[in-house]
């Protein structure tokens, strides 16, 4: 379990091009950040590079732990979840198949995979394969995976884009459960989330 | 059940739909060694002579079948990045994915191996190298053929790479476990030609699973 | 010497110079050399022949040590990051690629008139070279395949290591199998088997072609360090 | 430019990128045939004798080779609900791809048969006759193995599913195109077996571009 | 060229599950349709049926041109333009080559197809490939391929999701554009559209 995460001064480059520079940012336990920015701006790179994906040319990323900072690769094995666009779930396998492996993945098992997924509303489509599922549904198995084992990280990128309303509200309460549990989150959005956060923007 | 268990089942289940595994690799092989007398016309003795070394090398080509598409799925729809943050190193998953598609595919190889060689006319007693070589090699060219595989990622042209990185590594095994069978067979001494195989095989185990990692970290960056 | 070199532009100080030395150095070996070969008396067995050696040899020396020095090259820039080591890797490339093609092609038409062949596909040793080509080669391509320049030298350094196996497989295929190709007889225990008329323009020649090599790979370095700070000033310029 | 061009080209390029095109067939095939001597000795003799028949099985191997995919990578994202929507049918799109992969391998993999073949010693006198062979023969495997592929698009153990579709019908024209070397190379009469590859590959190009089609809208729906 | 998109009590099944039945509409040349309705209620799968990739189990689709009722699959071929979930850009490939071919393959030419990035601002990123272009980024160029070829009939998937707020009000003027032109728009989505539409709702 981490306490905060701190980014001092990050710079990213892409390709030939620096994304931004001198990025700063904490993020206490409980805390929730919206980052907005233009398409482009590097939401998502900078979502990367806290999981470790991407290497910053500059600048710091600091997880804290109860007795100050750790590991940063063992910290974000231990307490990152992530949620890009690309939703890692494999078209020709079936919905259970998928969320359990990726709840046991990530430190999760079987009664805490099913019963995110009755808690996101999917139980009945765990046995159809994920090709079939809608854009909405196969979204909130995605997110029904970080439901399903407990992490104090989440790094999400336009998380409710296909969601519909109440499943946005849904998530909304899931949010806010995890932040009251002393969980951090960190998401990429276009449209504002359905809970109190800090909004901060990227530009380049 | 441990995480590694939890990932070595759900790689063996990907990699069997991946390449249609054993079914697929079998009977690629079994029809290539059918087809074999056929398009020779019936001349039994001209083709035992070459029984076993064409065996192995048609289950060399076999066994790198869809080998090519070992990582690029989990890159494109983003499960590698899943796979990343998990609880064990990137190196673990690579070796895994490797032993999942020799065991669907280089280890069934290396059972049907003899019993091909010997319908095709090979002398039986050659037969029990031929799975060892079998076995061994399957297990390089699997390693080997994921090296190219990963390096391969971050391009454009993903099938002409790995054919041009992975084929020069190949040549090795090849060569060494074409000379077990063949000396074996002879009665010639094959010890050396086997260790060899066995050296080159358990290297590519050893090492390769780091630069499979190291290609798969590159191209996620 | 490696650490003080590792400062780009200590690095350009020194090969500014070093380079056209070692080229002068490398004219004058390989010279010498090339002049006594050509004038030893022809072997009993292999004839006139035998003088394709002075060529053949050396090349194929300098063609497995471009290849460990892409390995090393690699290595350092893989673990230390350094730019120069990938530059220098880039530029060994195509050097390794040259001296394995000569090495070949010597090789072959040496073949012609001692095993009656150009090519033997069953030999080891020649197999092996050609691998070596081909890693060559591979290296090339996966670096040009890939758009993105950071992750291309990336792709390329983690292949060379692995290729780095095969030099090894190069050296021993001659004691591993039965190869028509020559055993050791060089650099052996025991001495060499080579008789001193040989022998020392064969070493000359081999010193000649590594000190070739050196300047060429110097050069090449410079030229490569030259075309990155002009990549990042007309990066510069087009951003400003 | 045609819109039909417009196709082909985008095809070709795609089909190029996809299997590694030419370069990987090709150097699959290449290399098999030098693993063959090197696996087998250098003994020329043994070799000459099978050096046709087994080019002619490496190639039908080697022209399999990233065929499953034709359709795969299209159909997973979404490329081909956008070709679907086009001027040309389906039918012609399958069609197009088919041939696309021909171009860029099967045709390439015809010119170095002969080549390779004659290299490992087979008759000189064989060639043309391998080059007419695995020309037809490719076109066949092409168009089979794409229907293979888009058959198995919906399933989720294409793999297996090609596997059990395509090779028994890959068995016809492996038998008369080995007749038909092998014939010509001993001058025995050709003509039947050549003819009947050449009946075998146009029924391919002829029909199974429905099925194709058909299968793809299948997968679509 | 049509006049009309005639949707007469259709019913859609997916697997063995009937989505809707007596589901009816028409739209008219120069009008916009916002489809709504919660994940899994058909949106995408009704936009498939209009695309023809789905087969109806009752009632009909009828295209009308100036002549009255025109075959459907002739029609499609003629007028449907479709951006579902899945874009049908090839990652491997360069944004140019990748529109280029699009818009010719739908009857555009090459220079629209760069009047089309010009207007959606990603000239500059034509000669990237598609897998390094961001998620908005990669939706303009999705947007840019039916921007090159004019058909009449736009069929939306959520068009907007991954869109920057520029980007959105954009597409609000090309969409305008279209509909000005006397084009046809049915868009599936969960955020209003930004212009002024019809909205239906699907109930299952
Ligand atoms: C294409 C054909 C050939 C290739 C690729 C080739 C390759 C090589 C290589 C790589 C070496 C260096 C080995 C080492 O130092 O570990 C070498 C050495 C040598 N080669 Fe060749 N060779 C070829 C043909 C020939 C022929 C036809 C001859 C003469 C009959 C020959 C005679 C020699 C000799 C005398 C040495 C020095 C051996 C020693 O001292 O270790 N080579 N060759
Ligand atoms: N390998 C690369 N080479 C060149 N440019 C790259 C590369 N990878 C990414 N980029 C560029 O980096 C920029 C940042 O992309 P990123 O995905 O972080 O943006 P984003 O803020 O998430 O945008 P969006 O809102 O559209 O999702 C984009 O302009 C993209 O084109
Ligand atoms: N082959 C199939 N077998 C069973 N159910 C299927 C099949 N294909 C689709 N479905 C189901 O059909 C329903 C409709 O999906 P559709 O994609 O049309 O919904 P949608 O309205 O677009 O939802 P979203 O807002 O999430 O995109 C979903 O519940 C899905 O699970
Ligand atoms: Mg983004
Ligand atoms: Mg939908």
């Amino acid at each position: 379990m981490i306490s905060a995460l701190k980014i001092e001064d990050l710079a990213i480059q892409r390709g030939e091009r620096v994304l931004f520079r001198n990025f700063s940012l904490e993020i206490a336990a409980g805390e929730a950040v919206a980052l907005i920015g233009a398409n482009g701006a590097g939401k998502t790179s900078l979502l990367r590079a806290v999981a470790g994906f991407l290497r910053p040319i500059a600048g710091s990323l600091t997880f804290i732990g109860a007795d100050g900072p750790l590991p940063a690769d063992d910290a974000r094995r231990a307490v990152c979840h992530m949620v890009g666009h690309q939703d890692g779930l494999k078209p020709g396998r079936r919905a259970r198949e998928e969320l359990i492996f990726q709840a046991r993945w990530t430190g999760g098992d079987e009664p805490a995979a099913l019963a995110a997924a009755a808690r996101l509303g999917i139980t009945r489509l765990l046995d159809l394969e994920v090709r079939v599922l809608s854009a909405g549904q196969r979204r909130r198995l995605a997110l029904a995976r970080i439901i399903a084992s407990p992490r104090a990280l989440w790094l999400l990128d336009e998380p409710l884009a296909p969601l519909d309303a109440a499943s946005r509200a849904l998530v909304g309460t899931l949010m806010t459960e995890h932040l009251d549990g002393g969980g951090m989150i960190l998401a990429a959005v276009h449209d504002p989330l359905p809970i109190a956060v800090r909004t901060v923007e990227i530009v380049g | 059940m441990t995480v590694l268990m939890v990932l070595i089942r759900r790689e063996l289940s990907l990699a069997w739909a991946r390449g249609g595994g054993a079914l697929l690799a079998v009977g690629f092989f079994v029809a290539a060694a059918v087809m074999l007398p056929l398009s020779l016309g019936p001349a039994p003795a001209r083709l035992a002579a070459v029984s076993a070394g064409v065996t192995w090398v048609v289950l060399s080509l076999a066994s790198l079948l869809s080998l090519d598409r070992m990582f690029e799925r989990d890159f494109d729809d983003g499960a590698l990045d899943l796979l990343a943050l998990g609880p064990l190193p990137l190196e673990v998953v690579a070796a895994v994915k490797c032993l999942a598609q020799w065991t669907v595919s280089g280890a069934p190889l290396s059972i049907a191996a003899p019993v091909v060689a010997v319908a095709l006319g090979a002398r039986p007693e050659a037969a029990p190298m031929i799975f060892v070589a079998a076995a061994l090699g399957g297990l390089a060219f699997a390693f080997l053929g994921g090296t190219g595989a990963a390096l391969a990622l971050a391009s454009r042209r993903g099938g002409v790479l790995i054919a041009v990185i992975v084929l020069p590594l190949l040549t090795p095994p090849v060569i060494f476990g074409g000379a077990a069978i063949s000396n074996f067979a002879d009665r010639l001494p094959w010890i050396t030609a086997v260790s060899l195989l066995a050296a080159y095989a358990l290297a590519c185990v050893a090492l390769t699973p780091f630069a499979m990692a190291g290609a798969c970290r590159n191209a996620q960056s | 010497m490696f650490s003080a070199l590792a400062n780009p532009a200590r690095f350009m100080a020194f090969s500014r110079w070093a380079a056209p030395i070692l080229a002068l150095v490398a004219a004058g070996l390989i010279g010498a050399g090339l002049w006594l070969g050509l004038n030893a008396p022809p072997d009993y067995q292999q004839g006139d022949t035998v003088k394709i050696m002075f060529i053949h040899v050396p090349a194929a020396w300098v063609a497995m040590m471009a290849f460990a020095c892409l390995g090393g090259a690699s290595f350092i820039s893989l673990v230390f990051r350094h730019a120069l080591a990938d530059a220098a890797a880039r530029a060994v490339a195509p050097l390794g690629a040259a001296f394995t093609g000569v090495a070949l092609v010597t090789g072959s038409l040496w073949g012609r008139p001692m095993w009656g062949a150009w090519w033997v596909w069953g030999d080891a040793r020649l197999v092996s070279v050609l691998v070596l080509f081909l890693l060559f080669l591979g290296y090339l391509a996966l670096r040009a395949s890939i758009d993105d320049e950071a992750k291309g030298a990336r792709a390329a350094e983690i292949l060379a290591l692995v290729g780095l196996v095969n030099l090894p497989i190069i050296h021993y295929s001659v004691q591993w199998w039965n190869t028509l190709h020559q055993g050791e007889s060089v650099m052996r225990a025991g001495g060499s088997a080579l008789a001193p008329v040989y022998l020392t323009p064969l070493l000359l020649a081999g010193a000649g072609y590594s000190a070739a090599f050196g300047a060429l790979w110097l050069a090449r370095i410079r030229s490569e360090v030259w075309r990155r700070r002009a990549t990042s000033l007309a990066l510069r310029a087009a951003l400003a």
